[in-house]
Formats: structure tokens, C-alpha cells, sequence
């Protein structure tokens, strides 16, 4: 038995699962449908591929939801974990549960996967024979994974740094590297078995004043730490930044960038998506306003051309979005892209020249770090402050990067901390920061967080 | 005054935190921010270990609720009489009434509850409560 | 007396309205805030004008109206008239005026303002003291651009080609020429007192199939024949075409044209101004997706840089919008140009090149028509089918040039019946269309034109 | 069989006449197409003029009902027996309940009514009318 096969036992054997068929689990998707791969339908699909986010704590809530996705012709089904199945709290996961089905009230702001299983789950998911991703932002996502696997969930999201920065206080680093390892490999060795498993980076990350550069930096990360351990679909992403310029700059670059790195690395034959998140920060407090917002979401990622686009519903500042709503987002998305033509193709030579300088100098000073492997580079990396994002509640960011957006609404870099990037690129990002006379920088951050309120 | 403050349970929306941090220390607290994912045991154990007058807690993700229902027992554990138990932000999963969700969090021994209510208003109300205790 | 003069009592002598103050008007203009002067507010604001659509029969109902539309922070409120006014038959809209009142029913489907006068209209311009701009669809429009401007409206919309030929069935069209004629004098007469008063074209016609050429070309005519007489502030309009990109094209050779062929015309002083309208054709059946629509133009209205736009509702394909759905409307507009930020600059030059060519080459027809005046050449060349206009209910119209979408949506010339524009020209547009095997062209049309539903 | 159609009023929305113009002839009518901006005794006489077996009456603006409520003294001055009265578009302005919007035009002496109905729904409806009055 392989070092991780022996991994997967232990991990397998929890006192809040059923028992673990890996023999049934590698049949079932060996034989599954192709329609579970959300590889295979991008490979035949030409359209932009629609995801909502959503996840209930009971199995017949998620059903439902299903169903009214279905019926607004949704393309990719979410599956929402809550969050305490995120930090491996199955204690408080089961108890939460357990009060939601006797009280029929949610006590859980997400499906707790692994206490319902992976028997029970694969129902739903083949009965709907849709694609589904696994949204959680988990840094120990060992078991989740594999019973998301076993439940016929063949793309997952996530990954050591975008689950672990934005989602957690003091999670060890290394272990979450080693975890995600660990997920990789399983993904890697599913993979062979049928259409690949796609994997997909979480972009946003805190979702709050976060630039470009620290992004695709980020994304190419963990495409590279993914693709390094046999991973054949990957899709990066990044989210609204709040100029339609920005996110039409950073998607020319990541574009370029993830497929200059990856043949770079010798996977000239792994394929390579790109996902863009609708407005991910603070949204207004009025239905209106949040369609309104949500529909120019549409609009820009149209224009930047994503493979992948994931919505958010009216009902974002107030809560879960219930079932209807959720579904409303996704037929009104679905209607802009279909009557959504002749979008022009843009560029900015100059931002785009800055952006890859950036990331291509952030990057380089990764690849130089003095460790091993290339995740030990890219821990000691994030440890000295070469990697640092903005409102991260996790302990070994640096927080010494301070952004805040300029007249036009681009996210700039005002201090730099540690970020390894040249004096010429740091210059280009001061230089268009116009902070007026007196203004209070945590003021203008105030104000820059709230742009869409 | 003292505050203790922080984000309850198994939750990391950290940016309503630092600018609650922020807006404390402008009006003039001496501020302990434990940070997100803070349990009720640990917000307890630092409201006495810097005696502190306000105890002022976040929660963002819709959890609160399952979080907070042992306050009563653990308060009945010392003498919190002069601390003022105060909590805000989104104290529900889903669309929430405000008109149920308060009595149910002042029943668990909150003094003041905010749910989906501006910081400097639920400051402004948590100076005036201060005020009128003196 | 001026001939004119005369002309205008002979029109303010009707047996619908009360006796005409001539002077009393000319008093109240002089002195009338700056605020209701759109002229003004185009000079002095930099962001994008947001104006609605509406009216209804009765005076109170329209003083409600525009409460909401205050509230709702608009820019410019509008004064749509009912269609019998539109056609000179005031007896029609007493009657049906009468009837609104009396049952608290709409029998009109906009305000009669004739028989209102300018007495009581005037009350509620000078009341919101904000810019109110005329909307109506009247070839013969003396009287009510009279009552117009004296209840101090100083916007006027329309012109001899853009308000007959997609609004009348036999109107006499060299009549329309003069009976404007007569309007753009007297705005010309009154821009001598205070601010000048703002002419509008209007680009849309008849909302269907209008090719972004033909659309300009009357544009430009228009804009012509009102500056000749002395106007010093238009605005050129268009609606979406259904494609971005042609959207975006149409404004950049809109916006150079007008400037040269004002200056060309020795019209060096005159303000040329840029109005868009959102989606003018057909409306989906579902409120949700009218939204949706309605963001999307708002988007595009941005992008191509307009200094006005005109809104639609989400119930477009209902009837005319209640005042709470017209309001909420603007509301979403306002937040959305307010959020919409980092726009790029785009531009397709083989595009603008051929829509340029093709708009100097009717042009150039036109002025070679032998006549002496400008608005003869242009009713010959509309009589001789050089311009021509798909879906105009007018008989003068040629009828003869058919539209059908491109595979990106954009509006191309399949059928150029008189159309003057070069070989090239029309193998440009040629070029673009793709009929499948077999596809009848009717088949075609009811498609492109129902692209949003 | 042969049909007037036209556009009632004072309304000049011509893309849904040419389109049922287009419509009647593929359905193998004779169509007398008298365009938009028709009134309704211009449509009377058409049909006597035509001997017509159905009058097509379009409104699209709202304004139907001040336009057509004087059709039952119209009627009672030939004899129409043999037409058949149809009407269809946008019957009213604002957004109206057909519910009401129908046995209003019913009643006013129209033998089918469709209001906000797709245009072969209704062609579908007249031609089952045709035949079951054969
Ligand atoms: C950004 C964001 C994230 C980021 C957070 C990054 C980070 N580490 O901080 C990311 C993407 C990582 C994230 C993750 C998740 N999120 Co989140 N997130 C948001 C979002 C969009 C904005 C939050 C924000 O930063 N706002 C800006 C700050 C300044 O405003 P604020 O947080 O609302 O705080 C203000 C007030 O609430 C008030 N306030 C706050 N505390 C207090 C206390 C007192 C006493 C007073 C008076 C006032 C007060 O003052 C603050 C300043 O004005 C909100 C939705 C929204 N509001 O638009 C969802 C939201 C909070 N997230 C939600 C959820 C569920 C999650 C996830 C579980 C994923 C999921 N299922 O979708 C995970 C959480 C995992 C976990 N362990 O908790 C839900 C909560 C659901 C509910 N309550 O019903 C929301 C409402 C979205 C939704 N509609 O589903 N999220
Ligand atoms: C394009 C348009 C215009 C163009 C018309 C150009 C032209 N000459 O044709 C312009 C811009 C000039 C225009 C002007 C006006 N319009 Co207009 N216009 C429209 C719009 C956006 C689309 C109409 C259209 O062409 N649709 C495409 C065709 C194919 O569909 P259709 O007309 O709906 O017809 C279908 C069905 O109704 C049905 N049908 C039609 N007739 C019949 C008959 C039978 C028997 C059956 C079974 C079916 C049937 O079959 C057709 C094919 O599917 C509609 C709103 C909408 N529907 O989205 C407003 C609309 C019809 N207009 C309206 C109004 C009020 C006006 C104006 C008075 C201006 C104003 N106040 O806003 C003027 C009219 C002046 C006048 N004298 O009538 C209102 C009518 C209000 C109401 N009913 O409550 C509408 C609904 C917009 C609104 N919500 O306010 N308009």
C-alpha cells in the first residue's frame, strides 16, 4: 500500500463517517456520467458556464435548491459547505445539523458534507447529473475532498494559500500545504479514471481592496503547486475589482501568465480555465442596487471573456439568499450573456506591461527562494512578506501591504511593504493614487471598501 | 474604558473587525481585539483577565445564534454585573426579522443587540449606555 | 410684425387654449431660474444625465410623477405627450382628458398639454425648478412647442424627419419641414433671452432594425437644419443597436461628424451634445430580465460616453410604467453610472472607417440635390429613397432598404434599395451577413427583432 | 378568405401590422392591409368595400378603448353577420388585468379579443373560428 493510500485510511476513518469504500468510490466515477465533469463540459461547451454559490444544512433543502437552478437552466451546481465543516469542527457541524432538521431552521450556513456522506450526497448529485463545485475554504480539506469524490462532486476550489489566508486565524501554513498535497494527488489519481477532475483557485481571496498583482501571483501559485502534483484542469480566477479596466487588464494578464507559466513548468498539456467572481465585497442594502450590480458583474466578465462565470443574488448584504432568489440571479445572469453581443476586444499595453512586471518580479523572487520544493519557497515566501494580502485574519500575513483604489476606481499599492517588485513598478502604482489634501488614508480605505454601497 | 472585542464562533469576516477596532480606539477605548474566530469561552476569560467594561461582539456569518446560547451559564460563573454585553452585525442565516432576532439575543444575556445596524450607530448607543450607567 | 410673428398668433389663436401672453412669456423666460435650462446643466455637470420617460393625462398625476422622479435623484425630468395631441387632434384629447378625470382611469397615454396650457403647466416646471424635456412625435408641432416653451419646458425633442417618419402614416412631409422650421425659430428667438434652449433629435425613429448609417445621417440633417436657424445647443441621439460594439462605433463617428459638419455649416459656436437611449425595440415579457436590459444599456451608454441618457422600465412590454416603477428605474441608473467606474476606450477603425464613408457619401448625395434650400435637398432625397428607413409607417418612406443582424448582432444593410453608398461601402456591409442554408429572410427579421425577448 | 387588417386610432406602432400582414398571406388570406392610423369607420366601409369575412383590428399604444367603443352603433347600421371581429395588442394603458380587459372589448362587439397574446396563438384561435363556423 502506497505512503498515501495509508494516509487516505487514516483519514477515511472518523468517528462522524460511515465506513469508506475506496474499491466502490474508484468504480463509481470510473463508470460516472461525463456530464459530472465540469472539464468535460468546458471542452464542448462555447458559452460562458454559469455557477451561483448555495449550500443548506439539509439534504432535502439542497435538493430543492437544485431543482429551482435547474429550471433557470443553470450550467454548474454549487455545493456550499458551512463553516464549521471549513475549520473540521464535525462536532459542532453535527450538533448544528441536527438542530436545523428538528427545528427547521438553519443553524448552518452551509451543507456539512461530511456528516451527511458520501452515500446519501452521491444521490443528489447523480439524480441532477450536472456538474457540481465544491465551494468551502477549508485548510485541512483531506476528508471533505475525499467524500466530496465519492459523491460525484469532480471540481473542487481551494488550495494552501487562497483557503488558508482569507479563512482561517492560525491554521498551521505547512500543514495546509501538505494537506492540499494531499488533495492534489487524489485529484491527480482520480483524474486517470475518467474525465479529469478540475481544480480552481479562489481569487478573491478577502475579498477587499485586493490587487491585481498579489492575486495572479497567488493563482499561478497554486495552478503550479497543483498542476506539480499530476492536476490536468485548472481554472484561475479573480474577482470584480470595481473597474472595468482593472478586471479587463487582469484577465489579459492572467490569461497570458497562466499559460507562460505552466509550459514553463512542462505542462504544455494541461488546460487551463478562467473563472470571474461577480462583486465579492460589501454590497448595498437594497435589492435594487445588488441586481443592478450583479448585472454589470455579468456585463464585465463578458468582456473579459471568462470561461466561468459565479453569481451573487439580491439578497447578498442580508443573509443566505433564499432558494428563489438564488435562482433569479441565475436566469437574469443567463439572459444578459444571451443577448449580450458584439463586445469589443480591449487592452491597455501600459497596464498590462505593469501588471506582468509585477507579478513576473513577485514571482521571480519566489522561484529564488533558497528551499527545496517549490511549496517550502512559497511558505518561507508568504513567512517574509513577499506574498501579503490585505485583510487577511490569518497570523502569518504580513499585513504590511496597504492598498487603496485610485479616481478611477483601480485597486493601486500605496505601501509595499515586503512585496519584492521593482521601483519602476512601484512608481507606475503611486503614481496614479491621488489622496486629497488632508485625507485620512484609513478614511479613504473606509470609503474604498464601500464603493458599491 | 476597556473593550473586549472580536468575531464569535467559527468566523473569519475580519474587516468589519479591524474597523470596529479602529472606530474604538478614535473614540478614545483601550481596545483588546481577540480577532476572529473567537470563542465565547476565550471572549469570557479576557473580559476578566483585563477587566474590562465592554464586552463587544461581532458576528457576520449567520452563526451567532448557535454560538452564543451558553452566555447566561457562563456568566452566571463570575460577577460580569458592571460589563456592558453587547453584540452586532448579521445575527442570522438568511433574511432575518430584527424584531425577532433581538429579544432572542437580549434573552441570551446581551444588555445591547444590533443586527444589521451601522457601527457608529451601535457605538453612539454603546456611549450613551456607558453614560447613563455612571 | 415679423412675418413670423404673425404666423405665431394665427397658431395661439385656437379655440383649445386660453389667450396667449406673448409678452408675459418672453418676461417669464428672461427670467427663469438657470435651472431649467438643460443647456445649462450640461454645461456645469460632468457626469452622464440621466432622464426618464413619461406622462400621463392629468395634471396631478404628473406633479406625482415627478415627486418620485426627485426623489429618486433624476437629472432631467421629461413631459411625454398623448398621441392625439401628436397628431393635432386636441378634440380627441379633451374628450379623453375628460374621461381620465372624471373615472380616475389613463384614456391617454400621455399628457395633453395644449389642452392643459401653459398657465397651469407652468406651475409644476417652475415648482421642481429642474430641466423638463419635451417628448412628443408630433410633425406639426407649433402650438405645442408654443405652450412648451411658455409653461418653461427648454428642451425640445424632435424634428421634421425623426418625428414623422416613424410617427405619422400621411402627414405632408414638406410641411413637417416648415412647420419645424417654425419651431427651431422661435427656440432660436427665445436662446437670445437667457440660456439657450436645447434641441434634440431623435435617433431611435422607429426602433427597429435602424441602421447605425441612415440613423446618423438624419441626425446630422436634423442637427443642420436647426442650427441654420439659429439654435446654439443640440443633441444628436441613437438607441442601441443590439451590439455593443456598434454602439460604440455609432458614438465615436456620431461624435466626429456632428463636429465637422456643424463647423463645415459655419456652425463653429453651437454645443453638439450626445444623447443615448436604452433599448428602444421590443421588451421581454418578464420584469426580471427588463432589468437586466435596462443595466446593460446603462452600462453601454457609459461606455460610449453619452452626456444624456434615456431610460426605459421594466414594464416596457407592459404599458405605460406606473410612477413607482419609472422612478425605481432611474434610481438603478443613477447607482449604476454611479458605481461604474475605470471605463476603457474603445474603438474599431475598419468600423468607423466604413460608417463614416457611408454617412459621408448620403450626405454628399443629398447636398447634390439641385435644390436651393438645405430642407428641400432633403425632402427630395428622402422622396428619391436616398434615405430611407426600415419599418417607417410614413408613405413617403422608400421602403425599400432591408436590415437583418450579423452573427455579433450588429445591424448591417442586406437590401440597399436607393441608398447612395459606394460599391465598397455596401460590399462592407455585405460581407458581415451570414444567412444559414435555406433561411428565409422574414424568418430572419422577426428574430433580429426579437433579440431581447 | 379575405381580411382588413390595420392599426386602430391614433397609433402608429407599424412593426406588428407588417408582420401580420406577412403572417395572413403565408396563412393563405387575402389581406387588405390598410396600415396603421386607421379609424374605425375606415375599417367598416374597407370590409363592406372588400366583402371582408374578418376585420384584424391591431392597438398597440393603450388607446384601443376610447377608439373602439362606438363599434356596436357601427355594426348595427350594416349587416355583419357573416365577419368576424377580432382584435388584439396592448388593449389598454398600464399594465391591465385581461381578466377584465376581455369581456370589455367582448362587449363592445368584438367576437375575439387577445390581449398581450402571441400573434399565431391568435391566427391559430381565428382559424379554428373560420372553420367551426363553416
Ligand atoms: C467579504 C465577504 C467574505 C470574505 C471575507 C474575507 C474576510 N476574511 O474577511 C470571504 C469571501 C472570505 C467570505 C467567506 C464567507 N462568507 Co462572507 N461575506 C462577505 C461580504 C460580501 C462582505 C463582508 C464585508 O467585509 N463587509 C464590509 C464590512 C465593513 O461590513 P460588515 O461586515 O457588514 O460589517 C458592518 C456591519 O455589519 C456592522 N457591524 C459588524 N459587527 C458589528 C458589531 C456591532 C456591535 C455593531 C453595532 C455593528 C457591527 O458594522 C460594520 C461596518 O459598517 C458579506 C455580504 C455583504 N455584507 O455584502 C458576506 C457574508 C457575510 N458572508 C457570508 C457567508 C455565509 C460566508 C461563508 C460561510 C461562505 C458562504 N457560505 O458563502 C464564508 C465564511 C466562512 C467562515 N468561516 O465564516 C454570509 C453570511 C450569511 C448570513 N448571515 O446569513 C454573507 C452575508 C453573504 C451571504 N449573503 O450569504 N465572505
Ligand atoms: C418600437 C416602439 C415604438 C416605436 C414605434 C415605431 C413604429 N412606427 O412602429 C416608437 C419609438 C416610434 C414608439 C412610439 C410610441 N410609443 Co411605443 N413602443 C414600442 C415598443 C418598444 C415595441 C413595439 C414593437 O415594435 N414590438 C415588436 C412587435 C413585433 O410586437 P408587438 O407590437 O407587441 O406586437 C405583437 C403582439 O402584440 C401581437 N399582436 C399585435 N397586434 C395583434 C393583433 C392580434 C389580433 C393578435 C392576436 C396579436 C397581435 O403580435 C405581435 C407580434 O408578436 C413597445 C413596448 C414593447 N412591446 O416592448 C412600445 C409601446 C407599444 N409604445 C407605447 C407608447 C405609449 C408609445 C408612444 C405614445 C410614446 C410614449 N408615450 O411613450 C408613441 C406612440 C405614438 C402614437 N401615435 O401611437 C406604449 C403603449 C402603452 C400602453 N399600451 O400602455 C408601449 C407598450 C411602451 C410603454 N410601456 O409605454 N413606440
Amino acid at each position: 500500500m502506497s505512503l498515501l493510500q495509508r494516509e487516505r485510511e487514516i483519514i477515511v476513518s472518523n468517528e462522524y463517517i460511515d465506513r469508506f469504500d475506496f474499491e466502490e468510490v474508484e468504480e463509481f466515477i470510473k463508470g460516472a456520467s461525463k456530464n459530472l465533469f465540469i472539464s468535460h463540459t468546458f471542452k464542448t461547451t462555447d458559452h460562458m458556464l454559469v455557477q451561483p454559490r448555495g449550500g443548506f444544512p439539509t439534504y432535502n433543502k439542497v435538493f430543492q435548491l437544485y431543482k429551482e437552478f435547474k429550471e433557470a437552466h443553470v450550467d454548474v451546481l454549487p455545493l456550499t459547505i458551512d463553516s464549521n465543516t471549513r475549520l473540521n469542527d464535525y462536532a459542532s457541524a453535527k450538533k448544528m445539523l441536527a438542530l436545523s432538521e428538528e427545528n427547521d431552521v438553519d443553524m448552518l450556513n452551509g451543507y456539512p458534507l461530511v456528516n451527511h456522506g458520501y452515500r446519501t450526497t452521491r444521490k443528489m448529485i447523480t439524480h441532477y447529473d450536472t456538474p457540481v463545485s465544491l465551494r468551502h475554504g477549508t485548510p485541512d480539506a483531506r476528508l471533505l475532498i475525499e467524500t466530496a469524490l465519492a459523491s460525484g462532486i469532480f471540481e473542487i476550489e481551494g488550495g494552501p494559500i487562497t483557503y488558508l489566508l482569507p479563512y482561517s486565524k492560525n491554521f498551521p501554513m505547512d500543514k495546509a500545504f501538505l494537506y492540499w498535497k494531499y488533495v492534489e494527488r487524489v485529484c491527480a489519481k482520480y483524474s486517470e479514471l475518467n474525465e479529469p477532475i478540475n481544480r480552481e483557485s479562489f481569487g478573491p481571496l478577502s475579498a477587499t481592496l485586493q490587487p491585481p498583482a498579489i492575486v495572479i501571483v497567488i493563482q499561478l501559485l497554486e495552478m503550479l503547486l497543483s498542476l506539480e502534483e499530476g492536476v490536468k484542469s485548472f481554472s484561475v480566477s479573480f474577482s470584480q475589482t470595481g473597474s472595468m479596466l482593472q478586471d479587463i487588464v487582469s484577465s489579459n494578464v492572467i490569461k497570458k501568465l497562466s499559460r507562460k507559466y505552466a509550459d514553463r513548468f512542462g505542462h504544455e498539456d494541461a488546460t487551463i480555465n478562467l473563472v470571474y467572481h461577480q462583486w465579492m465585497g460589501a454590497f448595498p442594502y437594497n435589492k435594487e442596487y445588488s441586481d443592478s450590480l450583479i448585472n454589470t458583474s455579468t456585463v464585465i466578465a463578458a468582456m473579459v471573456g471568462a470561461d466561468k462565470i459565479i453569481t451573487k443574488t439580491r439578497n447578498e448584504a442580508f443573509g443566505i439568499p433564499t432558494k428563489e432568489a438564488n435562482a433569479m440571479a441565475v436566469a437574469n445572469v443567463k439572459y444578459t450573456l444571451g443577448m449580450l453581443k458584439g463586445l469589443p476586444t480591449v487592452s491597455d499595453e501600459e497596464e498590462e506591461e505593469n501588471l506582468t512586471n509585477e507579478v513576473d518580479e513577485i514571482l521571480e523572487a519566489v522561484f529564488n527562494d533558497g528551499a527545496d520544493t517549490l511549496w517550502r519557497k512559497v511558505f518561507n515566501s508568504i513567512k517574509k512578506g513577499y506574498v501579503d494580502i490585505p485583510f487577511s485574519p490569518h497570523i502569518i500575513n504580513a499585513n504590511e501591504v496597504i492598498t487603496i483604489r485610485d479616481p478611477q476606481s483601480n485597486i493601486r499599492i500605496l505601501k509595499k511593504g515586503k512585496l519584492p517588485i521593482s521601483d519602476r513598478s512601484f512608481a507606475f502604482e503611486r503614481s496614479k493614487i491621488k489622496l486629497a489634501e488632508g485625507e485620512r488614508v484609513v478614511d479613504k480605505i473606509i470609503q474604498d471598501i464601500g464603493i458599491m454601497l | 474604558m476597556k473593550v473586549v472585542t472580536g468575531v464569535v464562533g467559527n468566523d473569519i469576516h475580519v474587516v468589519a473587525n479591524r474597523l470596529i477596532d479602529i472606530s474604538l480606539e478614535e473614540r478614545g477605548f483601550e481596545v483588546f481585539n481577540l480577532g476572529v474566530n473567537t470563542y465565547l469561552e476565550e471572549f469570557m476569560d479576557a473580559v476578566i483577565e483585563t477587566d474590562a467594561d465592554v464586552l463587544l461582539i461581532s458576528s457576520l456569518n449567520g452563526e451567532a445564534e448557535g454560538w452564543c446560547r451558553d452566555l447566561k451559564i457562563l456568566k452566571s460563573q463570575y460577577d460580569f454585573r458592571d460589563v456592558v454585553f453587547m453584540i452586532g452585525g448579521n445575527l442570522g442565516v438568511g433574511e432575518m426579522d430584527p424584531e425577532l432576532i433581538v429579544p432572542k439575543f437580549r434573552n441570551y444575556g446581551f444588555d445591547l443587540v444590533f443586527h444589521q445596524v451601522d457601527l457608529n450607530e451601535g457605538l453612539d448607543r454603546l456611549e450613551a449606555t456607558l453614560e447613563a450607567r455612571k
